[in-house]
Formats: structure tokens, C-alpha cells, sequence
């Protein structure tokens, strides 16, 4: 895990929850993904299975006081074509127990799209599994960069 | 004025509770000159 | 600013001794075309092929298609940022268009991103690219070179070939000119006093690798939200660099020909005061999505703009954006009108998006891309037919013996357009 | 030559009796029989109705799973093309058959169904996303609207025409998005969609967005060592005896009962009123559904202040959401008056 | 109408003739009048009881329509009809049954 210090940030959407124009607190970054290329990341919560395995465990998180940082459906990749999801959160240790409403809604309707996927005809071709870890890592990397998870020269 | 049209027939009153029920329709035409088939008074709930 | 676009009309393509136009006719020299392209030593081949509309072609792995535009007058060149300078700004002057042709770029990137484009049969119909002539590109990238730089290639060389056929057109005549003008914000005519104001919320793909668009040649991801003048989008300010899933990206073609802009045009000064657009992009976090809609609709508000159109680029992720825009736009008084196409399940019973919101209750629907199609055996084939398979919207088991493909809607390029292009569409039944 | 069309009714429309005949098991006969004459008639010798299935609604209630198997078993020896079923107008049991046995018929034997219903008919969500269900009145009054358009649907599926709209069809809307071509491009329907919008003029949107309904959750309790609990249920434990006469079905009322003093519900002083789900094990001990003796328990080892002596009851079975929702307001507004600072909501 | 009651009529119109059998209703909504003049005229529109099917064409009135009332002593009907016309809405009455009548009877008064 990265821990990180104190932040600011502004919550810009108060949609269902008002918690108030500026909140502070520490927090840490987490990454779970089940594609391997990204095994190596520090802090990252690696697991072998599939993406709704993957959202299953974004969803306790989220209701453990994750909130997401990405969103969960990276890429224009149609669910039946997927073998791979890396979604990065952060946690935020703060008094109340505040579940973030955004990020648990987000997660039940990419829930809803990968349970109802037909994913019988997931192509398992060697070159097509490289080529779904390899999308799935690309997207990430400039989120990475952004939040200082991975630096440039750790990657190419 | 009655003009005897009803005079010979057959009579079928079908009333109704919640409009008019067959003992009323028959209060009013047993004089009418027509034959009572049966009358019956239906109710709806 | 104003443009004129100078169009001729191309009503066939055919291989010829030199690369020109001549009454009507695109004559190619291929030759001449491979040589440009092999220059850059990134590729190992490349091949040149063309496909005529009604002919039993099939062009597959898709990546993009643009149209064969170049500037005759006013400040640099298309493509900015690629083929013009990105000093001076274009949308003004005059551009010449070979309208009825376009540039179709083919390529094995990562593998299941891309789409199919059928010159007739039932996957015509879903495809706008099957009524142009199309001068087809089919690279392969050199041994060990890395993906980046391989879309790059591509990209770069479909905007080079597309620039070189209407450079070799210069001096044609014309069929039509069409005149684009629109005034500065703070001068608006008398007559246009009293219409409600109207801007475009134009919204950019820009995930990542596969998902990028650029503007000037910049990477959209990286961009705040920002103006731009409708005229600058014509002369390609606006390029692909994406292969999502092929039904609804938007091609470097669609964006020249943005039919969202034409729509406005069209209106102004009648029902509407058209003010201009606002592009914004589509990135991987909430964050960045948050900040864009914010700073978009702000945007919106600074220009006093009574209503928005909003269009989107892909599904899932990028629905979230197209939501928050709505609902930020909608709740700061602005009233929008979305279109988007649906993801509803083969047999259209699910939910059509991934997010959703009250505030929406103007929506314009581009059809649903899950349904599947069948596309028969056809006599010729322009690409790699085995990426049948693994396109999205194909699926393992879709290339038949006989050569005919079992795909959703979703692999067919520009079937659910979301600039609104076609009139493919869905209702509730 | 014609097409052979099976018709499935109930026991009120083959004229063998009401209620009292409910429990009729599954019957075949050749022909036509009741409503069938007006189908027949409406198909205008395009198709013809070989026989009709004739099932008690109690029965077939009761047997669903066996119903429909052996319906399915008679159905095959007269090789249907089509099925209709009904109309089951607004009677809910009726309906639920004509739902289930057009979706079984449809799914096994793979060919044509049609019923038709009344809007608010149960049945109507719980089918109307796999068959195609014409929309017809709340009674027998609807007859003569429906089967003209029951016939013409299944007339159209039998020729492999293309099915219209749910208006051109009068078909109930299945929730389905189909693909169409429309008469202009998006982006021109998209700017004219926006002029009327802000001249205030009507417009019709292309994708409905999914109804919301979300509720804001409640702030926590802050203590709950002093919180004052409360049941609600939809599940229909009341007194034994129903005293308000909380109908098995489609709601009308809600009712409100003493727990002062009792520490246990049992087959003594309660049972449920629903009748949606098999009762057995709810009449047992109707705890199960409204769990007083374990709240009176916790309450006992001081887990949560006090459970309040009042409960709402009423049957969720086809409640229309316009009743529920009264209800919800109006029990709502009596728990705050009795300073009830949370509810735990049981249903079935 | 009742299956009982559908029997009753088509037991009358058999033994009496068509010709001589005339139906008198006391229904207290327009809809139902219809219904009712329907189903001894034509056959019963819901083809649920024995009448479906058999269109009988009998005379059929309702209580209020002229045809009726002038046949009935004005006291009588003073007496017994006076409150009901107040309450019913003869006119509508009338109408329904009076169209169903010119559409589906045979046989009138």
C-alpha cells in the first residue's frame, strides 16, 4: 500500500450525499486487478479470477469506505470480451462509517452488465489473452502516472 | 297515455340493485297488459 | 470565420497512371502511394486495395476512415498538428473535399478493437462506409515494434494519403460549395436576438491506448474542456486515434463531416443562435470526469447558453461523463438533448446504459449494438478475415466455413454512430 | 391452408362455473369453446382453432409446474403453429395462467403466443418481457376490442410479418428496445428534440430513462441502546382472523396491531393474510415472517431500546405502487407522532 | 350477464318466440346497459356464457325510454320510478341501450 499524507479535494458532485465543500483527511491508495502484467505494483491487491470477482471485491471495499478513483468499466471493451480488470481506489480513514454513494452505484451497474454477459465465447487464444492484459494495463498506466502509483521510468 | 304496445308480450326484467331492481320495474308494468317472463335483480360488487 | 467547402463529387475509384480526379472518376496510382507510405520504416508492407460500394467486398480489421480534404486557401492545413502547421488556426478560407470517397485504414492493433465494413449485403446497410469508394490501407508494422507507435503509423498514414488525394484534386471544379459562417460571440447580429442560444458539447474518447482522440494534435486526455469554432472541426482539428469498438466510434471521417454541426448550421439563425462547441473528454477517472463536466458546463454558462446538444463516444465508462454533463448542465439551467447509442442485450431486454439519471429526459438513441447480424460469404476480402473472430462483437465460432460472419452490430464500423449520422435508431417495443 | 391455433381459457369462460369450479383440472376439447367463436371469426379463415384447453385458475394456481406440463403433453398431439390464451382481462389468477402457460408454450414448442390482459393485471409485469400481451379493459366488457387484435398479432407471427409498435399493435410495451430505421438522421432529430425543448413544446424521447426511485438513506441512529423499534411488513401477519379484512391480493388497506404484551406470535394469535406464497410455514408460527420473539428477546438483553407496541401490516401481493406508497406515507406519519426512531421492514 | 340468467332467456325466446320476448333493463350505468342489450340481441359479447354466439335479435329496452314509460301509469311511476330518474342519468341510459338496439334486434315494439 502507498500511504499518502493529508489531501484536499473538493467534492465537485454532491449528488445524494452532501459531506460538507471541502473534506481532509489521509488516505491511501489500493489497486485491484486480476490481470498478472500488473502483479509487480506495490500495493497492489492481486487475485486470480475473473472481472466480477474483481468488482465483488471492489464492492466490500466500497462498502468498507473505498472510494473509487477510476471508473469501473475502463475501455470501450464489450464485457463478453474481457478477461481483465484493474481498477484503482483509495480509502479514506475518517470518523464516520460513509460509504461513497457514486462509487457503490457505479459498481452495482457494472456488476449488473458483467452478470448478465454472455461469456461463453471469451476468445482464450494465447495472442488474444496478451492482447487483453496488455489493453487492460495500457489504460491504467496514465492513471497510474497521474497518481503517482507508477512514475514514468518504471515502465519504459 | 298507454298505447298497449306491451299488450300480449313476453316480459324479461333485468334490474339491477344499484339501479333499478326487478320488484320496482314490476310495480310498474304489472298493469301494462304484457305477460311477466321473470324478473331478476342483479348486483354487482 | 468562414469556410467554403469546395466539394467534388467522387462517383468512382479506379487504379490509374497518375493519382488525380477526373470527371468524377479517383484514378490511384498504387505505387505511388506504397512508396509514400513505405518511407515510414516502421511498417514492413503495406497494401493498397479499393472496394466500390454495391461490390461483394469485405474490408476487415477496420481502424479508421477519413475523408480526402486539403485546404486551396486560408491559414495552414487540415490535420493540424499532423499534416498542416499548428501555427494560425484553420476553419477559415477554402477546403477541397472529395466527397463520395474516403481513406480506410486497415491493421491488426490489439486484435478484438476493430470493425467491419461491408460494400453490400445486409452488413451494408449498417455501415455509412459502404456507399463511398474506398481506397483501402492494409499495413503490417515491422517485427518487435511497439503497439504506440504502431497505431501512430496508421493513423498518421491514412491522414497523409487522405491529404495527398485532394492535393492531387486541386484545380477540380467543384460540384457544390458550401459556406459555413458563424460571428464572433460578444457581436451577434440583430437577427439573431431573441433565438435561445445553443453550444455543442462535443465529447472526445480519450481513455488510453485504443481510446485517444486528438485536437491540434493534442492527446484529448489531456485537455481541460475547451472552445472551439464548428469551422476548425470541418478542417480536421478533430482525429481518431481510436479503434473502439467499431459501431460507435467516431472516425476521423464522421468528425470532418460532424452531422451535429451541419444540424446547428442549419437551425441558426432560424430557430436557434448557434454559438459554437465545447469539447471535453472521456477519461479513466472519476476524478478527471468530475473536473471535465464541471469545467464544461461552466463553460456553457459563460457563454449564456440556453441548451446543449451532448454526444458521446463509445458506452460503459464514458455513459458515466455523458450523465454528468446532463445532470450538471440540466440542474445549472441549461437545457440538453443527449445522443447516445444502447448497449440493451441481444435481445434488447437489459438496461441500455451503465448510468443514468433523471435529468436526461431528452434522448436521441443511435440503436442498440448488441443484436447480432449475419453476414454472408463475400467474393473478395480486404484485410485479415480472421480477426472475425476476435473483433468485439464477434465472438469465437463467428467466421463460418463458408466464409460468412455471425457478429453483433457492435463490429460494424459506424453502425450506431453517436454524432447521430445515420438513421439507425431504437424504440421500446 | 390454415393455420392451427390451440386457445387456453379457464373454467368461467368454458361455461362450466365461477369459484366454485376453480379447482378444474386441465381439459382438452376438440374445436371451439366460449371466446374461441370470436377468435375464430376474427382469424377469417387465415387460421383455425383445433382444440381449445380448458384449466380451473385454483387449479393451475395450485399445479403450476404440472399444469403446464400437461397441457404442454395435450398440446402437441394437435401440432399448434400458435397459441393464444384468453383474454384474462383483470382477473389475476386467470392471468398469471394465460402469462405462464403462452411463456412455457412459447419457450418449449417454440411457436407463436398471444394473450391479453388488463394493464394492471399482476401478471402483466411478471410476462410481458418474453410474450407479446394485447392490452385490453379491466372486464368481459373488453371482449370485442381484444380478440380482433389478438388475432391479428398472432396472424402476423404466424407469417413472419414484422411486429409494429405497441401502439400500432395495442400491444402491452414489453420493456424490449428493437432497432429501427427512422425517416432522418440522429443529429437532425437530436437539434429539433432541443428547439422544442426550449420552447417549452412537447417532445418524445428516444430512450426512457429507467425509472428512479431512489430514496436518501436515513441518518443513522445515533444510540441505539435507547432507540425506540418498530415492524412494518408486506408479508400479511395479522390477527388471527384478519380482522380488517386485508385482502389476499391487490391491497386496499393496511392494518395496525397491538404487540403490547405479547412476546411470541403463534398459530394461535396470528397467520397471514398474503396470498402470494404457500402460507404452511408463515401460519406455523408467524414469527417466521414478523419476528417478535427474537426482537422481544434482544430487547430483553438491551441490544436496542425498545420495540414499539404498535405494528403496520398489509399484503404486498399485485398491491397497485400507488396504494403502497399511501400506505407507506400514512404509516410513516403515525410512527413519527409515536417518536418510532427506526423501523426494521420484513416482507416475504 | 349472469350465466343463469343468459340460460334464462335463451329458455324464454325457445318456448315464447323470439317475436314476442321483450327485455327490459333496469341497469344504473351506460356501459352495462350496453352490455346487457348486447347479449340478448346479438349474443353475449364476452363469449363466456350460453348466449355466446346466439344472436336472439330480441326487443330490448331500457326501463327509462319512452316506449316503457308511457306505458306505465304516471302515478306508478311517480311513485316508484320518481327518485331513480333523479339519481340514473336516463338520458345516457337510453342512448346505450336505444343504439345497441337499432344495431342487433330483430324485433322492436
Amino acid at each position: 500500500m502507498i500511504a499518502y499524507g493529508e489531501s484536499l479535494g473538493g467534492e465537485e458532485d454532491r449528488g445524494q450525499m452532501d459531506r460538507g465543500g471541502i473534506w481532509r483527511m489521509s488516505f491511501f491508495y489500493e489497486v485491484v486487478t486480476n490481470n498478472p502484467r500488473l502483479k509487480h505494483i506495490a500495493g497492489c491487491v492481486y487475485l486470480e479470477g475473473c472481472p466480477l470477482d474483481v468488482l465483488a471485491m471492489l464492492r466490500d471495499k466500497v462498502h468498507d469506505g473505498y472510494r473509487l478513483i477510476s471508473h469501473p468499466l475502463t475501455g470501450n471493451i464489450p464485457p463478453e470480451k474481457r478477461l481483465y480488470l484493474t481498477v484503482l481506489l483509495a480509502s479514506f480513514t475518517s470518523d464516520d462509517d460513509f460509504v461513497d454513494q457514486e462509487s457503490l452505484n457505479l459498481i452495482e451497474r457494472a456488476l449488473e452488465i458483467y452478470e448478465r454477459a454472455d461469456r461463453n465465447h471469451i476468445d482464450l487464444d494465447p495472442s488474444s489473452i496478451e492482447d487483453m492484459q496488455f489493453l487492460d494495463e495500457q489504460l491504467m498506466m496514465p492513471v497510474f502516472y497521474q497518481y503517482g502509483i507508477l512514475s514514468n521510468r518504471e515502465v519504459h | 297515455m298507454a298505447k298497449g304496445k306491451l299488450v300480449g308480450k313476453k316480459l324479461i326484467l333485468l334490474g339491477e340493485r344499484d339501479g333499478i331492481p326487478g320488484p320496482v320495474m314490476e310495480a310498474c308494468l304489472k298493469d301494462s297488459g304484457a305477460d311477466i317472463v321473470f324478473s331478476v335483480t342483479e348486483c354487482f360488487v | 470565420m468562414r469556410l467554403e467547402l469546395h466539394k467534388v463529387k467522387i462517383e468512382d475509384v479506379q487504379w490509374g497512371d497518375a493519382t488525380e480526379v477526373e470527371n468524377n472518376v479517383l484514378y490511384i496510382n498504387r505505387e505511388e502511394i506504397t512508396d509514400m507510405l513505405l518511407e515510414d520504416d516502421r511498417f514492413e508492407s503495406v497494401e493498397v486495395d479499393l472496394a466500390r460500394p454495391g461490390e461483394r467486398v469485405r474490408i476487415v480489421p477496420v481502424k479508421d476512415v477519413i475523408e480526402p480534404r486539403c485546404k486551396i486557401e486560408g491559414e495552414g492545413d487540415v490535420f493540424p498538428g499532423f499534416i498542416g502547421d499548428v501555427e494560425g488556426n484553420v476553419g477559415r478560407g477554402k477546403t477541397l473535399v472529395l466527397s463520395g470517397a474516403a481513406v480506410v485504414t486497415c491493421g491488426k492493433i490489439v486484435g478484438f478493437q476493430e470493425g467491419i465494413i461491408d460494400m453490400s449485403g445486409p452488413g451494408a446497410d449498417y455501415t455509412p462506409f459502404s456507399k463511398t469508394n474506398n481506397v483501402v490501407l492494409v499495413f503490417t508494422p515491422k517485427e518487435g515494434i511497439e503497439r504506440h507507435d504502431y497505431e501512430a503509423a496508421c493513423r498518421v498514414a491514412g491522414l497523409k494519403v487522405a491529404h495527398f488525394l485532394a492535393v492531387n484534386a486541386k484545380g477540380t471544379s467543384p460540384d457544390e460549395v458550401s459556406l459555413y459562417e458563424l460571428g464572433e460571440i460578444t457581436k451577434r447580429p440583430k437577427e439573431l436576438e431573441g433565438l435561445p442560444r445553443v453550444a455543442y458539447l462535443y465529447m472526445l474518447q480519450s481513455q488510453g491506448l485504443l481510446h485517444d482522440t486528438y485536437v491540434y494534435g493534442v492527446d484529448a486526455k489531456r485537455i481541460l474542456p475547451t472552445l472551439i469554432h464548428p469551422n476548425e472541426v470541418f478542417d480536421g482539428a478533430i482525429v481518431s486515434g481510436n479503434c473502439v469498438s467499431a459501431c460507435d466510434k467516431n472516425s476521423t471521417y464522421v468528425h470532418q463531416n460532424n452531422p451535429v454541426i451541419e444540424a446547428l448550421y442549419k437551425r441558426h439563425g432560424r430557430d436557434i443562435d448557434f454559438v459554437g462547441c465545447i469539447i471535453t473528454n472521456e477519461n479513466v477517472t472519476l476524478e478527471d470526469k468530475k473536473r471535465s463536466s464541471s469545467y464544461a458546463v461552466k463553460l456553457a454558462k459563460m457563454l449564456g447558453v440556453d441548451g446543449l446538444i451532448i454526444t458521446e463516444e463509445g458506452f460503459g465508462n464514458p455513459d458515466t461523463d455523458l450523465i454528468m454533463n446532463c445532470r450538471k448542465a440540466e440542474r445549472a439551467g441549461i437545457k440538453t438533448v443527449l445522443i447516445t447509442d444502447e448497449y440493451a442485450g441481444r435481445d434488447g431486454a437489459s438496461q441500455s446504459l451503465a448510468d443514468a439519471a433523471p435529468e436526461a429526459n431528452a434522448v436521441v438513441s443511435a440503436g442498440n449494438a448488441n443484436p447480432t447480424v449475419q453476414l454472408p460469404p463475400m467474393e473478395k476480402l480486404i484485410g485479415f478475415s480472421e480477426s472475425a473472430n476476435v473483433i468485439a462483437g464477434g465472438f469465437s465460432g463467428s467466421l463460418k466455413e463458408d466464409g460468412s460472419i455471425e457478429v453483433e452490430l457492435q463490429a460494424i464500423t459506424g453502425a450506431t454512430n453517436e454524432l447521430g449520422f445515420t438513421c439507425f435508431s431504437a424504440e421500446t417495443r | 391452408m390454415a393455420y392451427r391455433v390451440v386457445h387456453y381459457i379457464n373454467q368461467f369462460f368454458a361455461g362450466i362455473g365461477g369459484e366454485e369450479r376453480a379447482d378444474y383440472p386441465p381439459e382438452l376439447r376438440d374445436g371451439v369453446v366460449g371466446p374461441g367463436q370470436a377468435l375464430e371469426a376474427a382469424f377469417e379463415k387465415e387460421a383455425t382453432i383445433v382444440a381449445t384447453v380448458i384449466c380451473g385458475d385454483g387449479y393451475f394456481a395450485e399445479h403450476m409446474d404440472e399444469a403446464i406440463n400437461k397441457i404442454i403433453e395435450m398440446l402437441k398431439e394437435y401440432k399448434p403453429d400458435a397459441l393464444v390464451a384468453g383474454p384474462a382481462f383483470n382477473a389475476g389468477r386467470y392471468g398469471m395462467a394465460c402469462g405462464a402457460i403462452c411463456d412455457a408454450v412459447g419457450k418449449r414448442l417454440g411457436i407463436p403466443v398471444v394473450t391479453a390482459m388488463y394493464r394492471e393485471n399482476p401478471a402483466v409485469e411478471i410476462y410481458k418481457k418474453g410474450i407479446y400481451i394485447i392490452e385490453a379493459a379491466d372486464s368481459a366488457r373488453g371482449m370485442r376490442d381484444a380478440i380482433p387484435k389478438m388475432a391479428r398479432l398472432v396472424l402476423k407471427q404466424l407469417k413472419g410479418e414484422v411486429i409494429g409498435s405497441p401502439k400500432e399493435e395495442g400491444y402491452i410495451e414489453r420493456g424490449v428496445r428493437v432497432n429501427v430505421f427512422r425517416d432522418r438522421i440522429g443529429a437532425e432529430r437530436a437539434v429539433d428534440m432541443l428547439v422544442k425543448k426550449l420552447r417549452g413544446e412537447e417532445f418524445v424521447s428516444e430512450y426512457p430513462m429507467p425509472s428512479f426511485d431512489r430514496v436518501p438513506p436515513a441518518p443513522a441512529i445515533k444510540d441505539i441502546k435507547k432507540a425506540k423499534i418498530a415492524f412494518v411488513t408486506s408479508g400479511g401477519i395479522v390477527p388471527k382472523g384478519n380482522p380488517n379484512r386485508i385482502e389476499a391480493s391487490s391491497a386496499t388497506k393496511f392494518g395496525e396491531y397491538s404487540l403490547a404484551g405479547l412476546q411470541d406470535l403463534t398459530s394461535e394469535t396470528h397467520e397471514t393474510a398474503h396470498g402470494g406464497y404457500d402460507p404452511t410455514y408463515a401460519n406455523d408460527d408467524p414469527d417466521r415472517v414478523l419476528p417478535v420473539d427474537v426482537a422481544r428477546e434482544l430487547e430483553r438483553e438491551g441490544s436496542f431500546g425498545s420495540l414499539h407496541d404498535k405494528y403496520y401490516a398489509t399484503v404486498g401481493n399485485g398491491t397497485p405502487v400507488a396504494y403502497a406508497k399511501s400506505f407507506g406515507e400514512e404509516i410513516a406519519k403515525r410512527l413519527k407522532n409515536d417518536n418510532v426512531d427506526g423501523v426494521i421492514l420484513t416482507s416475504t | 350477464m349472469d350465466l343463469q340468467n343468459q340460460q334464462r332467456v335463451k329458455d324464454a325466446a325457445e318456448k315464447f318466440g323470439a317475436e314476442n320476448v321483450v327485455v327490459i333493463l333496469g341497469s344504473s350505468d351506460a356501459e352495462g346497459a350496453e352490455i346487457y342489450a348486447e347479449t340478448v340481441a346479438n349474443g353475449d359479447p364476452t363469449y363466456a356464457g350460453p348466449l355466446a354466439g346466439v344472436p336472439l335479435g330480441l326487443a330490448v329496452y331500457h326501463m327509462f325510454e319512452p316506449e316503457i314509460k308511457e306505458e306505465v301509469d304516471p302515478a306508478v311511476w311517480e311513485e316508484q320510478m320518481g327518485m331513480m330518474e333523479m339519481v340514473l342519468d336516463p338520458e345516457a341510459l337510453s342512448q346505450a341501450v336505444a343504439k345497441m338496439r337499432e344495431q342487433c334486434s330483430k324485433y322492436t315494439l
